[in-house]
């Protein structure tokens, strides 16, 4: 035992480590909370106060970046209280979906809220991970709940088929990783990323390069990256939808603030290639999504995309290592992530609450056909929804278009001018089906049969208009955002 | 006896094969399970040969490896937990273990 | 007073209040968002007012900081008019009015969303006009998509859905070729100022303005729409309900030739010397092929939209002779095009309101049971075919007269476009309005209301008052023109002196041999 | 030549396009005004109101035309009147700008007072019809916007009053719109008119390119200064391009082919627009550019050519014709033709005098022909006519003067205009005795169709149902114009009597300072000096004239003085050549075989196969090609965990010998 590293912990409690110690402060006491009759009232405000608290200490974090802690293993910097913010976010929005979603389940929600705060602990383990040891217990900490979680609907045969699905892939997945992990601590002799960063020649050797490849092929993988994305739409799909958020906007955050750090370590010559993935994952998420039926299907294929287009982003920053423009691009592609990330958690987190909200008037509603003619019934679900898919599809004056500015000025200042221009044009056909749901909920007569949904859920309500006002802040004052950060 | 690290990594690179081909070929969920803990087995092999390479050529010790090769273990045991969990619950709904029952998922 | 700002935010006010308001009588919306529009339009005159005809930088400026993009890019909220725009914003300030005005008896379903797309749509369209900073314009670029998408997907005819999505992603899809093309060009240059973008890039060599201008142009060719890309444009303007039509007519396409003025040929001069026979050609073809599509369509409204196509041909054409005649032309006949066509689309609709067909054969001789609406189409008609003496002829004329100095063989092919725009119009013309009335349907139908003769009056006054007092109109377009002209003029002797480097080489080659 | 013009300051030349234009507006607001007040079955007589208005108006451009004839016989050179600046180009500025000079001036006289005559006869013409406000509205408006294109000093307020008068054209063609084939008259008179419009603007770009100016002024001026070593080619094509415009406007090969289908409109119409005033625009637009023609000797020859090859087809068409309108229609293309003959042998002063005789006699036939068809219930064949003499005596008498003028019978004034061109063509020598020649056959076939068509109407028997119609005299508001054209028609000559008769050449001499320059270029090409003839070939050409003229007068009364025995005696004998005569040669028909129905078919053809099918096809062909893709990649996504499993670890190999390669 290293006193040094106690006492970065104590002193990391107001800094480095304090996001991390409110969530697990918050995951004790919904814990206690739910096995004790007189506390259990408290739990509801359990989850969103630590959440929040974390939040705080996050924002804090920004403002006072600390150094590397416990022995360099993770680093509290600006960057790690960023993506926390996102993580916060995610699993507040889940938290949020999930109140009064689940009907037959609605005993386990102690067990519910204790998986549920568990994620962003090892998300944020993830995005401060200067070890790969720190990044795989963060990995763990955010995979294994969300195995659960997924499957949480146990009645359910598409919820627990979600959740075999996810567990037996993730965990393959692991397994690569670790693979990937031992050959190259075996070529390199380290598993410290820093160091990692100057053993290029080590790395160099087909070990260490196999190693890379199969550490990097895993990240894929949890980011959800083809050829590695077959599983998203089905978990997508299976999951309860809180999960499915949590999914799309957490651990999809998670994965890319990891390769963010892990970028550094790649050669520069992978960035082309990497770059070509992403256009394929853009190209291939965006078609898939262009046939899909189901609105859950579809955003998980949309997501899909998404990931293609961060793709590109890391790859312009790997093709800037080693070179001079190195800090430049660096920086710009960690902007470009976080913003992306950020507009992307409120707009398909925003998506997702709505299609839960409606879930509630009839499970039927992840269908999009059930959405037909909304607009002319429930103006204010569908012009959410609207607002929502267009920040998606990247229209100016929402904050994905914001993001689509950065993620591909990253990628035009790496030049790779050339994926830039294919990259974007793949978004014609991501308008194509975000439109086709515009489509449905506007332009489509509604059958005088059904029924007006009923949307009593004040809190769904409140997500909701909190996410259409972000994503809208988002993308027309964005400087509230941007200029803390960079 | 001295074992050149070579083999260690070969053993870890059959272990490895022989999981990754249960894992792609059998349709029994638990035989699968206990595929991904082979591959989780082999690759603590590596770890542990690695760090006995740079033993011997650094002269130092590092303990990134077996540090790894705990956590590891220990997060193989959560899986395994979760893993037959799930597996529970599967054979509640359908009465199978089998992954083919699964039901299809495209349009 | 910040007037540029009031003027886009006049119409956003007026659609958040729509948005608001707790009244659900038609009559008190349609009232507010006119009472917003007309309040636009004062706006637009003060504008035009305060406009200084011999100033060629952009006026009425305002500048505010907005937000800093990483690598220290500042994007400022930052509004302008100049030579190139005023037309334009004056346009389009002067026609949503008379646009809103005409739907009172076609739109009658969702009348609230109607209107509040109807005024974010036009001010999207002032933002594209007036915007001063790239970023900002890039925002109003594709905002002002979003309206007419809506406009025409609820509102619009039997294939509407079809049309919409064509619309929208085949805009889009330039668009975001242009996303790049933007990208690139601030990053290099380290601003998002049109104005110092401008600067820059003008300094730049061919083969860095060659590629950026290529981006920025194939947004503006679809929107405009040039030759091939125009095969959205039939589609949106027949499933379009007439408001759609005449806004999609008169404004929105001008975004597409505004752009390729102001960020074509102003910022890349020398590129656009070297495209500027590609783009006449483009036009040229355009002129003629707009035409025989046009000949050979029955439904009266396609034929209107084919038309367009064929007129705009006109509009690049005369742009990208580069000459001072054809810029003035260019910039002249993009108001021109959108009072007439915009006209005629007002007509159709009204008709097609009475009559619920577009079917060319449905009609016949209607002319003995409307002739006030007769007379409209009419002049319509003739304001569309550039008759000396109403607004086409100026803008025609100048653009031919210019774009004969650059090419004298595609002004030849040009021209053929004014004796195919009278075949097909009168065609148009003669098939509605002349011979027997053979339906009772058309005999039953009947003339036009105070209303729509009261919204028609003012376009036609317009239309006459460019004819023939074009002067007011040209002169405020002038000092900016003769910035671009100069900057061309500058890139022309650098072609020359590039020619020159490369003459005396091949001598020393050939003795060299 | 003095170049450098200054403005007079006055406004009172605007004055006489500007009347009519307020005549037209007001007379279109009462049409609105009468519209409204039928529907509501109120009192709808404010229509003669409109007639009234009219012909004030245009009594009020007479005057002021007057006035500028007199001003410039007082010795004013050139009056100038600038209103404001029209289209600034940036090299130059087109202006508002009317000129007042000999020339112009004496067409304003012809059309103000020709179109007053018609403008008086069309208020008893038109009485009873629906349109009557309307009508005048029409007329004056044409008649404004014909002053503008006379009175513009420069080329683009000419273009302004020649689409203007095309515009009126349409629109009074298609005056009674009901009938759809007078609709499709109106239209191809449009068209036709435009592609000559095409030509017209492109030779006005040449010489705005060139000169940087397109004042008449300016342009005849450079002419001049440039003429000395020879004009450059790409004037000469500006010269050819503009008498391509003239082509379309005046009826000539190959464009005359709408003026036969414009007599479509009311005759009035017929007799200001489609005889005397419009169609004679583009001879008024060759002699106004003199100095540029003169300079472009081929185009020249070219401009004769045209001219006889239409004299002479439409000549022989009008032969054949049995519509009184047609023979009219015909004539003048054919008459049009001598004017242009005329032109091309250099005689730009004879044209104009055939311009203004023709003006007088034709306008007199066209309302004479109204008067018979108006006593006529609408009847126009003339196989239905015959005997009309005693019927309508007054119109007889004045038809007969016109006939007797326009088969140039001795001393009428077409005898001296017409003589004065063969004489000019004679004296060209060369390729212009073809021309003299051809000219000499028409004059013959003039007077052959001229006679046919006098004895066919009013001599004869009855050959129409006496008991059904009631051929009656058309009232004194009609017959008075017929009266006055009458006397002009017979002694107009006195315009331009022959060098013979020692008498001065009052036209001509009018003209001189006009034509001087063009007059001068041409000397220039014949080095020096302009052909000449002693008297004695003038005398015998004189007498030759006037022998055929009285000779085929002569045979073609009798032949058809006793009906239309003689006329289906052709027809049976030659069934084919009377067809195509009748058919002008079958041109139109070929036109339309080989133009209009192959361009309709194109643009079909184009619309559906090009646009649709492979441009159109293309966009949805890549909005299906994304779908399908998107079922293929959708589509792997099936579930099945060993699919999967494989793609991942098959991608990671993947990757990891990528990553090895790149190593390497």
């Amino acid at each position: 035992m290293n006193f040094e590293s106690l006492q970065d912990l104590y002193s990391g409690a107001s800094g480095a480590l304090a996001p991390l110690l409110w969530l697990t402060g918050g995951l004790l006491a919904v814990l206690i909370c739910d096995i004790t009759p007189v506390l259990i009232k408290l739990r509801p405000a359990v989850v969103p106060a630590a959440l929040l608290g974390a939040a705080w200490s996050a924002a804090q974090l920004i403002a006072n970046p600390s150094g590397p802690v416990l022995g360099g293993t993770f680093i509290g910097d600006s960057q790690t209280g960023a993506f926390t913010l996102i993580f916060v976010l995610a699993t507040l929005l889940a938290w949020g979906q999930a109140r009064r979603y689940y009907d037959q389940e609605k005993s386990f929600i102690g067990e519910h809220d204790a998986l549920l705060i568990t994620a962003p602990i090892g998300m944020i383990l993830m995005a401060g991970a200067q070890d790969m040891i720190v990044f795989f217990i963060g990995l763990e900490l955010l995979s294994i709940p969300l195995y659960c979680l997924a499957a949480f609907r146990r009645t359910r045969d598409e919820s627990v088929e979600a959740g075999l699905r996810y567990f037996i892939l993730g965990a393959f997945g692991v397994a690569l990783f670790l693979m990937g992990a031992g050959l190259v601590y075996t070529a390199a002799g380290t598993l410290n990323i820093e160091s990692l960063t100057h053993a290029r020649v080590a790395l160099g050797t087909p070990l260490g390069g196999m190693g890379l490849a199969l550490i990097m092929g895993s990240l894929l993988f949890k980011a959800g990256v083809v050829p590695f994305h077959l599983w998203v739409p089905d978990v997508y799909q299976g999951s309860p939808t809180p999960v499915t958020t949590l999914m799309a906007t957490g651990t999809k955050a998670a994965a890319f603030a990891f390769l963010l750090r892990f970028a550094p370590v790649l050669p520069p010559e992978a960035g082309y290639p990497l770059g070509i993935i992403a256009v394929v994952t853009l190209a291939m998420g965006n078609l898939g999504a262009l046939v899909q039926k189901d609105l859950k299907r579809l955003l998980a294929w949309s997501g899909i995309a998404h990931a293609g287009l961060l793709l590109l982003v890391i790859a312009a920053a790997v093709t800037a290592t080693g070179t001079g423009e190195q800090a430049q691009i660096l920086n710009a592609a960690t902007s470009a992530l976080l913003f992306y990330l950020l507009a992307y958690a409120f707009a398909a987190g925003g998506a997702l609450g709505l299609v839960a909200w409606m879930e509630a008037d009839g499970e039927d509603h992840t269908s999009l056909s059930r959405w037909q003619g909304l607009g002319s019934v429930r103006p204010g679900i569908a012009a959410g929804m609207t607002l929502f898919l267009l920040s998606l599809g990247g229209i100016p004056a929402t904050g994905g278009f914001l993001g689509k500015w950065l993620a591909f000025s990253a990628a035009v200042r790496a030049d790779m001018l050339p994926l830039a221009v294919l990259g974007a044009l793949t978004s014609v056909v991501a308008m194509g089906y975000y439109l086709r749901v515009v489509i449905t909920i506007w332009m489509k007569p509604r059958p005088e049969a059904w029924a007006t949904p009923r949307i009593d859920r004040p809190l769904a309500a409140f997500l909701a208009g909190f996410c259409a006002a972000m994503v809208l802040a988002l993308g027309l004052l964005p400087g509230f955002v941007l200029g803390p950060l960079f | 006896m001295n074992v050149p690290s070579e083999h260690l990594l070969i053993l870890a690179a059959i272990l490895f094969a022989i999981g990754l081909g249960g894992f792609l070929l059998r349709r029994n969920v638990i035989v699968v399970l206990m595929s991904i803990e082979l591959m989780l087995n082999a690759a603590n092999l590596v770890f542990l040969a690695g760090a006995r390479q740079h033993a011997s050529e650094s002269g130092h010790w590092l303990p990134d490896g077996p540090v790894m090769v705990t956590f590891v273990i220990a997060v193989a045991a959560v899986e395994a937990a979760v893993g037959l969990a799930l597996v529970i619950a599967l054979f509640r709904r359908k009465q199978t273990v089998s992954l083919d029952q699964l039901s299809p998922t495209s349009d | 007073m910040p007037l540029l700002t009031l003027i886009i935010f006049t119409p956003l006010l007026g659609a958040l209040l729509l948005a608001l308001v707790p009244i659900r009588e038609v009559k008190v919306l349609r009232a507010i968002a006119l009472g917003f529009t007309l309040v636009t339009t004062l706006l637009g005159f003060l504008v035009w007012q305060g406009f200084d005809p011999g100033e060629a930088a952009l006026q009425l400026t305002e500048v505010h900081p907005w937000f800093e993009l990483p690598g220290a890019l500042a994007a400022n909220y930052s509004l302008g008019v100049d030579g190139i725009s005023i037309l334009l914003v004056a346009l389009t300030a002067f026609l949503m009015p008379l646009v809103l005005i005409s739907t009172t008896q076609a739109i009658t379903t969702r009348v609230r969303e109607f209107l509040i797309w109807m005024l974010i749509m036009e001010a999207g369209m002032l933002g594209v006009f007036l915007a001063a900073d790239l970023f900002l314009f890039y925002v109003f670029w594709e905002v002002s998509l979003v309206p007419l998408y809506f406009m025409l997907g609820i509102w619009g005819g039997q294939k509407r859905l079809y049309a919409t999505l064509k619309f929208f992603l085949f805009t889009l899809a330039g668009s975001l070729v242009m996303l790049i093309g933007a990208i690139a060009l601030v990053y290099q240059a380290g601003t998002l100022d049109i104005a110092a973008l401008t600067q820059w890039a003008g300094a730049e060599s061919l083969s860095v303005q060659g590629w950026l201008f290529a981006a920025f142009a194939l947004a503006f060719a679809i929107k405009v729409p040039l030759l091939p890309f125009h095969t959205w444009l039939p589609d949106a303007h027949t499933e379009a309900p007439t408001a759609g039509s005449v806004i999609l007519a008169g404004v929105l396409l001008k975004m597409g030739t505004y752009g390729l003025l102001r960020f074509g040929i102003a910022m890349f001069p020398l590129a656009a010397l070297e495209a500027s026979t590609l783009f006449m050609i483009l036009g040229a073809a355009g002129i003629v092929y707009g035409a025989f599509l046009a000949m050979a369509q029955t439904d009266v409204k396609r034929l209107i939209a084919c038309s367009s196509v064929s007129h705009l041909g006109f509009v690049v054409l005369g742009m990208f002779a580069l000459t001072s005649a054809g810029l003035r032309g260019s910039v002249l006949q993009m108001v021109n095009h959108g009072l007439s066509t915009g006209l005629l689309f007002l007509l159709i609709g009204m008709v097609y309101e009475r009559r619920h067909s577009r079917e060319l054969s449905d009609y016949g001789g209607i002319a003995r049971v409307m002739p006030m609406f007769a007379f409209f189409f009419v002049f319509s008609v003739l304001s569309s075919v550039g008759l000396p003496g109403l607004n086409g002829f100026v803008g025609e004329w100048l653009i031919l007269l210019g774009a004969f100095e650059a090419s004298p063989v595609l002004t030849g092919v040009g021209v053929t476009g004014v004796v195919f725009g009278a075949v097909y119009l009168l065609r148009a013309t003669r098939l509605m309005l002349f011979g027997e009335i053979t339906s009772d349907q058309n005999r039953a139908l009947t003339d036009l209301t105070g209303r729509e003769i009261g919204l028609l009056t003012p376009i036609c006054l317009l239309c006459l008052v460019i004819g023939v007092m074009p002067g007011p109109f040209i002169e405020r377009t002038e000092a900016s023109l003769e910035v671009i002209e100069q900057r061309l003029d500058a890139a022309r002797d650098q072609q020359a002196a590039r020619a020159e480097l490369e003459r005396p080489a091949v001598p020393a080659e050939e003795s060299a041999r | 030549m003095d170049t450098s013009l200054v403005d007079s300051g006055q406004f009172w030349p605007w004055l006489i396009p500007a009347l009519p234009l307020l005549g037209a507006l007001l007379a279109g607001g009462l049409h609105f005004d009468v519209l409204r007040r039928r529907k509501n079955d109120s009192d709808a007589s404010g229509a003669p109101v409109a007639a009234g208005i009219a012909i004030l108006a245009m009594a009020g451009a007479f005057l002021f035309s007057l006035k500028g004839f007199l001003a410039l016989r007082a010795g004013d050179g050139i009056i100038l009147s600038t209103a404001f600046d029209w289209i600034p180009t940036g090299d130059f500025t087109v202006r508002w700008s009317l000129m007042i000079d000999r020339l112009s001036s004496l067409m304003t006289l012809v059309v103000t007072g020709v179109g007053l005559l018609i403008h008086i006869y069309a208020a008893g013409y038109m009485k009873g019809d629906a349109g009557y406000a309307k009508f005048f509205a029409y007329l004056n408006l044409f008649v404004a916007m014909m002053l503008m294109l006379v009175l513009s000093d420069n080329m683009v307020g000419t273009f302004v009053g020649w689409e203007g008068v095309g515009l009126c054209s349409y629109l009074l063609i298609g005056f009674w719109y009901k009938d759809g084939w007078r609709a499709e008259a109106a239209q191809k008179a449009f068209v036709v008119n435009r592609i000559g419009d095409a030509a017209f603007l492109l030779g006005m770009f040449i010489l705005a390119t060139t000169f940087g100016s397109l004042d008449y002024s300016a342009i005849n001026g450079e002419v001049s200064l440039l003429a000395q070593d020879g004009l450059p080619w790409k004037l000469s094509l500006a010269a050819l391009l503009l008498f391509g415009g003239a082509c379309g406007k005046s009826a000539q090969i190959p464009l005359f082919v709408w003026l036969p289908d414009a007599m479509a409109g009311p005759t009035p119409v017929s007799a200001l627009i489609h005889a005397a005033t419009m169609v004679t625009s583009g001879v008024y637009l060759v002699v106004r550019l003199n100095p540029l023609f003169a300079g472009a000797p081929m185009v020249l020859t070219l401009i004769g050519a045209v001219g006889a090859a239409t004299a002479f087809v439409a000549g022989t068409s009008a032969l054949r014709q049995r519509d009184l309108k047609g023979v009219l229609a015909y004539s003048t293309v054919s008459q049009l033709g001598y004017m242009f003959l005329a032109l091309g042998v250099g005689a730009f002063s004879s044209a104009i005098f055939h311009l203004v005789t023709h003006a007088f006699f034709k306008a007199l036939l066209f309302l004479g022909a109204g008067s018979v068809i108006h006593g006529m219930h609408q009847e126009q064949d003339m196989h239905k006519m015959g005997g009309l003499k005693s019927h309508m005596p007054k119109t007889f008498i004045t038809f007969l003067a016109g006939a007797a003028a326009l088969s140039g019978l001795p001393l009428m004034s077409g005898f001296f205009s017409k003589d004065e061109i063969l004489a000019a063509a004679f004296a060209g020598g060369g390729v212009s005795l073809i021309l003299w020649a051809i000219g000499l056959v028409t004059a013959a076939i003039t007077a052959l169709y001229t006679w046919r068509m006098v004895a066919l109407v009013f001599f004869g028997k009855e050959r129409f149902d006496v008991n059904s119609v009631h051929p009656h005299e058309s009232g004194s508001l009609m017959t008075t114009p017929l009266f006055v054209l009458a006397i002009l028609s017979v002694a107009g000559g006195v315009l331009g009597l022959p060098i013979v008769f020692h008498a001065p050449h009052l036209l001509a001499e009018w003209l001189a300072p006009v034509l001087e320059p063009g007059k001068q270029i041409l000397a220039l090409a014949n080095d020096g000096h302009a052909p000449h003839l002693s008297h004695l070939v003038e005398w015998i050409l004189l007498g030759l004239g006037a022998a055929i003229a009285l000779g085929c007068a002569h045979v073609a009364f009798h032949a058809h003085r006793e009906g239309t025995a003689s006329d289906l005696a052709f027809e049976t004998k030659n069934p084919e050549l009377a067809e195509t005569l009748s058919n002008a040669w079958g041109i139109d028909r070929a036109y339309k075989r080989l133009l209009v129905q192959p361009i309709m078919a194109a643009a079909a053809a184009l619309s559906a196969l090009f646009d649709l099918a492979l441009i159109d096809g293309t966009v949805n062909g890549i909005g299906r090609f994304a779908e399908r893709t998107g079922h293929k990649v959708a589509r792997q996504a099936n579930g099945h965990l060993g699919s999967y499993g494989l793609i991942i670890g098959g991608a990671a190999c993947v990757l990891a010998a990528v990553w090895m390669w790149i190593g390497a």
